[in-house]
């Protein structure tokens, strides 16, 4: 029987609701998650930039806290809460603000419990949107996982979909470890299949989104959707897909990846993130040092060019990975 | 472009006292902020179109801010960082407006080839750094030009405009220290239209007046009337004296409100429609110029009206052109990244 | 661990009124005091022998203010956020002094292992969030804990210990503003040295006192005489109650001075002979409290002198034990990176 | 003739001065970079944490200037100097920095050329102190420059010795995009010959340290002193290796290292950064994408494990990529 569908937006917003209702703990910290502070107007104006927090600050009185524009000092108190035994989940609006509260991430919570000799606890969850395509420019589109993938002590999570997004949101704050949440500000309008009750997605598990023989293509994020569609083009010429879903970049679940890869002998690695030390050179690099004799090809990847987001629909329409990309490197 | 405002320090406004100013200059103050209230409400209207990409801030209703401050700016000498509702700040530093509608349409004719767009307008030559995306990035950058204008002795100021939501940003409050500390010559203009984003500054900031954290920087910090130009325009040319003169920086707040929503799209539900009645009805700083120079006899309705025609003109020709520019060249993907590499 | 100075708030002391101070509780106020100048003073010594690795800055001559603030703490309950600067801060937070010891020596046996080192000790059975590498990188936490403490209603209070250098970051003025908008049970203790590294507060900051911007952000600004131990108790005491209260947050400014160099290894040629003199010969707050408390006749020199070798006993045997530890299993470098992974 | 000897940490202050000397426009920003403002005792009183900048302040009056503790302040106003005609040197303390100013690298000097359509020059070069081994703890030892890798429109230099240090530090002083400079915490000791006058070692263009047929082993930093003495432990068993310093990470010289894997068939990248998304990794994958034919072995990667730098000293040097294990690497 068909589960009810909804969109990415919904299903975030459904695990938020079903969190906190499951654990007074969780908390939300965010800049205009609500809206309306001191204003005359109404409150809630706004239940963030982009509606995903929506009808939380009614629900939640108290847990649903509005910020002035202070990424340092907010974040910073998310991780400092988060020690004491609530279960942040902060917002940063756009990953590219990372670039003014990174130390809470990158000097504080990853590294408390290593340097803290495995006493301290950080269940932290950041949401933050990343991507391109919404015309919204060079400090706007990023995705930046990369950075966080690569720095111990962190985790981070990039859902595929409005499945993937409540499952693995549900995960993320349940989880007792700093968790990076992604979410592509082009999803939230998809719409899927998602079961009402809480579930969760566990962490360094794969998801085999369709399954074949000839060439494994790993997808991260919104890349899935366009290796889906890349994969029924070249299913017409006769090549049969396998497609990855790593779901979670840290940790990584390199074995379905091996697996796969053992059983193609071809691999292609789809990031929307800059090309120079990203998932897909890092994946692929993993890849080849574990399963070189498995590899009949050169791994391919396929990432945008090594330049900022650009403004302009068309050249940010070149920039993004397509899924003509996604065929030519699968054919070539 | 001879209908483009001319940056008034051209004119050589640089005495702070506004009684000093000629019909001439008036009438060029008065097409300035005429200018960035006809681009913002046209834009206002083709975004409801759906031409339009991105994200779009509009300036209109804080004309008097930007024409004030800017009023005391020497093109190509003084330096500018701005923040995400720039579209003012550029038009009053004289930046070529159709080139700035280019530029938000995406198009190749614009300032940064359509690879900026409204939040990363920019016009270098003019000493404009451009618009910012990122809240409280001008500051920094600010202290970084006066320090220049300082190594230099080039007589330059530099000037950053951000709003009372980014007064709460730590690179704000570090610059007015680093600022003060190294005694630049830079005006920090904080344009306090009581919102950031959908939260109100009475909620934000901490304490009454963003310029009170001023003294805690050994800085002054003035208050002044942003629905008045005459006012700005004094507060800032003292601001902007005595930042050239060596004596160090300003916080100045300009108190003010905006028509539109934070970003077009927004609602504004966070506002009460009493007081965005009000706000346009009182805080109209377009409609209190016209009143004081027309009452004092500076102007006549004639003159007002035939500069409302020629910007209308201007604008309509902006957007038409806009349009029909060229997309950039997909080589532009790949360009001007880095100078070499 | 008997000769460890207990937490002093054990002994309920709430009442910011100092001279109710019982003889007990001085004499263990005096313990706290000597056991953090005891501590400090033997591992300048240790640190000359090459024994101790890595950065080690040292809290000797500031003992008043960690004393005076943590006797209003209670373990446990109220959490605390330090700097590089910290050892006195957990000692007077009643941290097992050994292992500390231990930790600084990188031993299986230290509070973290042998994996922090001295700029990153925590006891957060005890609510010590750590010592912090990272200038400014305490506060934004304490407002953290802080709100954990007014969601849950726990009464405790969230205490930032940071240095006048730390007081110009961003992260600190965020943390000030939030704090007061989020009208949270703070603290924010700012122990002005006189010098960051090698530079003046009187030049970094650019204004007289640190305190003096707490008015920009809504909340009380405080000088207290960092020399004199009664004069932190009270001041601490009545911050800390106005914030258990739900009064809200204080900026509490610490004047004081540090009597070994930045970190060991700092030569201090910024500083003048003269000016180190006089500091180690009327700035000694251990000098002042014995003074005070003998000359009122609240405590006489044999107890004090009873301390002097207990405490040195104390840490005689920490330094033994710590050489002794075992260094960390090889297996302790993969583990405790995440709960689970 | 030999030219003469002298420290990594002199050859650094030697460039900083000769480029000072050449060009007024260069002046040097960075906390206690000179020491004792505001103080009653000696001005200069420290010219740097390790001394790197001593003796800048008083030979350059005017030019050397201190900061308050405000990195988000002072690497913004680099920024913002540089966009100005001025060639402002910045020192980050220790790269681990990066955590309270990142915006000023990320989303200012990086995107300004991009954004501003090639009207913006932006000649930045940011020194900062990277790496293991000084027992420093978890936030003062890390590598970061694989997350500077992957952000377009920075450069990245990591120098591996003094001559390096010193030609590369003109060359990133006269380049004319933003630099990250990085110097490694555990060489400023380290001696080597270095020519007295002025001299520039170009962008882009890879060291070829040692020719050797059977392996190369490409080696950033620090890494490329310990690939020297793993080759001579090699040599004596008859593994005769070929060592290549990058020099600069981005842009990198990716034909310098085709060319000797093509030659060698075998490639092992040794890289002190965290190993998730970093050169060993980015290096690595590129090789396979262009060469895979070329290799008749796994590519190989060292670097340190998934965990913050430990403070103890026992388990710090565990950490640190060691000659051994660069040796381990080549021969399994
Ligand atoms: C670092 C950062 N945080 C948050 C945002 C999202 N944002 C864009 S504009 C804005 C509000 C700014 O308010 P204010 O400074 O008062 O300027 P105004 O929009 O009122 O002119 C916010 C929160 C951003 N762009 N950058
Ligand atoms: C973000 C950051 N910037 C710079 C440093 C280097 N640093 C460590 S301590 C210190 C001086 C701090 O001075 P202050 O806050 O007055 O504390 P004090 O050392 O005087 O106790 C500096 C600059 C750092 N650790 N973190
Ligand atoms: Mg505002
Ligand atoms: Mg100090």
């Amino acid at each position: 029987m068909a589960t009810r569908k909804i969109s990415y937006r919904e299903a975030i917003n459904e695990a938020l609701v079903q969190e906190m209702e499951r654990d007074s703990n969780v908390i939300l910290i965010g800049t205009d998650i609500a809206g309306g502070a001191g204003g005359e107007g109404k409150d809630d104006a706004w239940g963030g930039v982009l509606g995903v927090t929506k009808g939380l600050y009614g629900k939640f009185p108290g847990r649903v806290l509005d910020t002035p524009i202070s990424e340092t000092g907010y974040m910073g108190a998310a991780v400092g809460a988060a020690t004491q035994g609530l279960r942040p989940v902060a917002e940063l609006m756009f990953i590219d603000f990372a670039g003014v509260c990174l130390d809470s991430m990158l000097n504080q919570a990853a590294k408390f419990r290593y340097m803290f000799g495995g006493t301290a606890v950080t269940p932290l969850t950041v949401r933050a949107m990343y991507g391109a395509g919404l015309r919204a420019g060079a400090q706007h589109s990023q995705a930046l996982y990369p950075m966080f993938t690569h720095f111990p002590g962190l985790k981070v999570v990039v859902p595929s979909s409005p499945y993937e997004a409540k499952g693995l949101l549900a995960q993320s704050i349940r989880d007792d470890d700093p968790v990076l949440f992604f979410e592509h500000k082009l999803m939230y309008e998809v719409t899927g299949e998602v079961p009402e009750e809480s579930y969760t997605i566990p962490f360094g598990k794969a998801h085999v989104v369709r399954e074949g023989g000839d060439v494994t293509i790993v997808a991260i994020g919104r890349m899935v959707s366009l290796a889906e569609l890349a994969a029924t083009e070249l299913q017409a010429s006769g090549i049969s897909v396998e497609i990855i879903d790593p779901r979670t970049l840290s940790p990584l679940d390199l074995d379905t990846i091996l697996g796969s890869v053992n059983k193609t002998g071809r691999l292609v690695v789809v990031d929307e993130a800059s090309p120079r030390c990203n998932l897909a050179t890092d994946i692929s690099a993993q890849v080849v040092s574990e399963a070189f004799g498995d590899l009949l090809a050169p791994v391919k990847m396929v990432s945008p060019p090594h330049v900022p987001v650009p403004f302009a629909a068309s050249l940010e329409d070149l920039y993004m990975p397509s899924t003509q990309d996604i065929v030519n490197a699968v054919k070539t | 472009m001879t209908q483009t405002p001319s940056n008034l320090a051209t004119l050589g406004l640089d005495a702070p006292d506004a009684s000093a100013l000629s019909s001439v200059q008036l009438l060029d103050v008065y097409r300035t902020m005429r200018t960035i209230r006809a681009f913002e409400d046209r834009l206002h209207r083709e975004f409801a179109t759906g031409d339009i990409p991105g994200f779009v801030h509009l300036y209109a209703g804080e004309e008097a801010s930007a024409a004030g401050v800017c009023a005391h700016l020497e093109s190509g000498l003084d330096t500018i960082a701005s923040n995400h509702r720039g579209h003012g700040h550029m038009i009053a530093h004289g930046v070529d407006v159709k080139a700035m509608m280019a530029e938000i349409y995406g198009k190749s004719t614009g300032l940064c080839h359509g690879k900026g767009g409204s939040m990363h307008i920019s016009d270098l030559s003019k000493g404009f750094l451009g618009a910012n995306g990122i809240v409280g990035g001008g500051p920094p950058l600010v202290c970084g030009t006066a320090l220049a204008h300082k190594i230099k002795g080039d007589g330059g100021v530099g000037v950053a405009f951000f709003g009372d939501g980014a007064s709460n940003e730590g690179a704000v409050m570090e610059s007015l220290n680093l600022a003060s500390v190294w005694n630049l010559p830079a005006v920090f203009v904080v344009e306090n239209n009581g919102y950031a984003e959908a939260t109100a500054a009475n909620w934000s900031v901490s304490v009454d007046n963003v310029s009170d954290r001023a003294a805690g920087f050994g800085m002054p910090g003035v208050i002044v009337d942003g629905t008045d130009f005459f006012a700005v325009y004094e507060a800032a040319g003292e601001a902007i004296r005595r930042a050239r003169e060596g004596g160090g920086p300003t916080l100045l707040e300009v108190k003010l409100t905006r028509f539109y929503g934070h970003f077009e799209g927004d609602q504004q539900t966070y506002r009460t429609r009493a007081e965005l009645k009000n706000a346009k009805a009182n805080m109209d700083c377009l409609k209190h110029f016209r009143r004081r120079v027309t009452e004092s006899g500076l102007l006549t309705e004639a003159q007002l009206a035939e500069v409302d025609t020629q910007t209308a003109q201007l604008i309509e020709e902006a957007v038409t052109e806009a349009k029909a520019a060229p997309v950039p060249d997909p080589a532009e993907l790949l360009t001007d990244v880095y100078v070499t590499y």
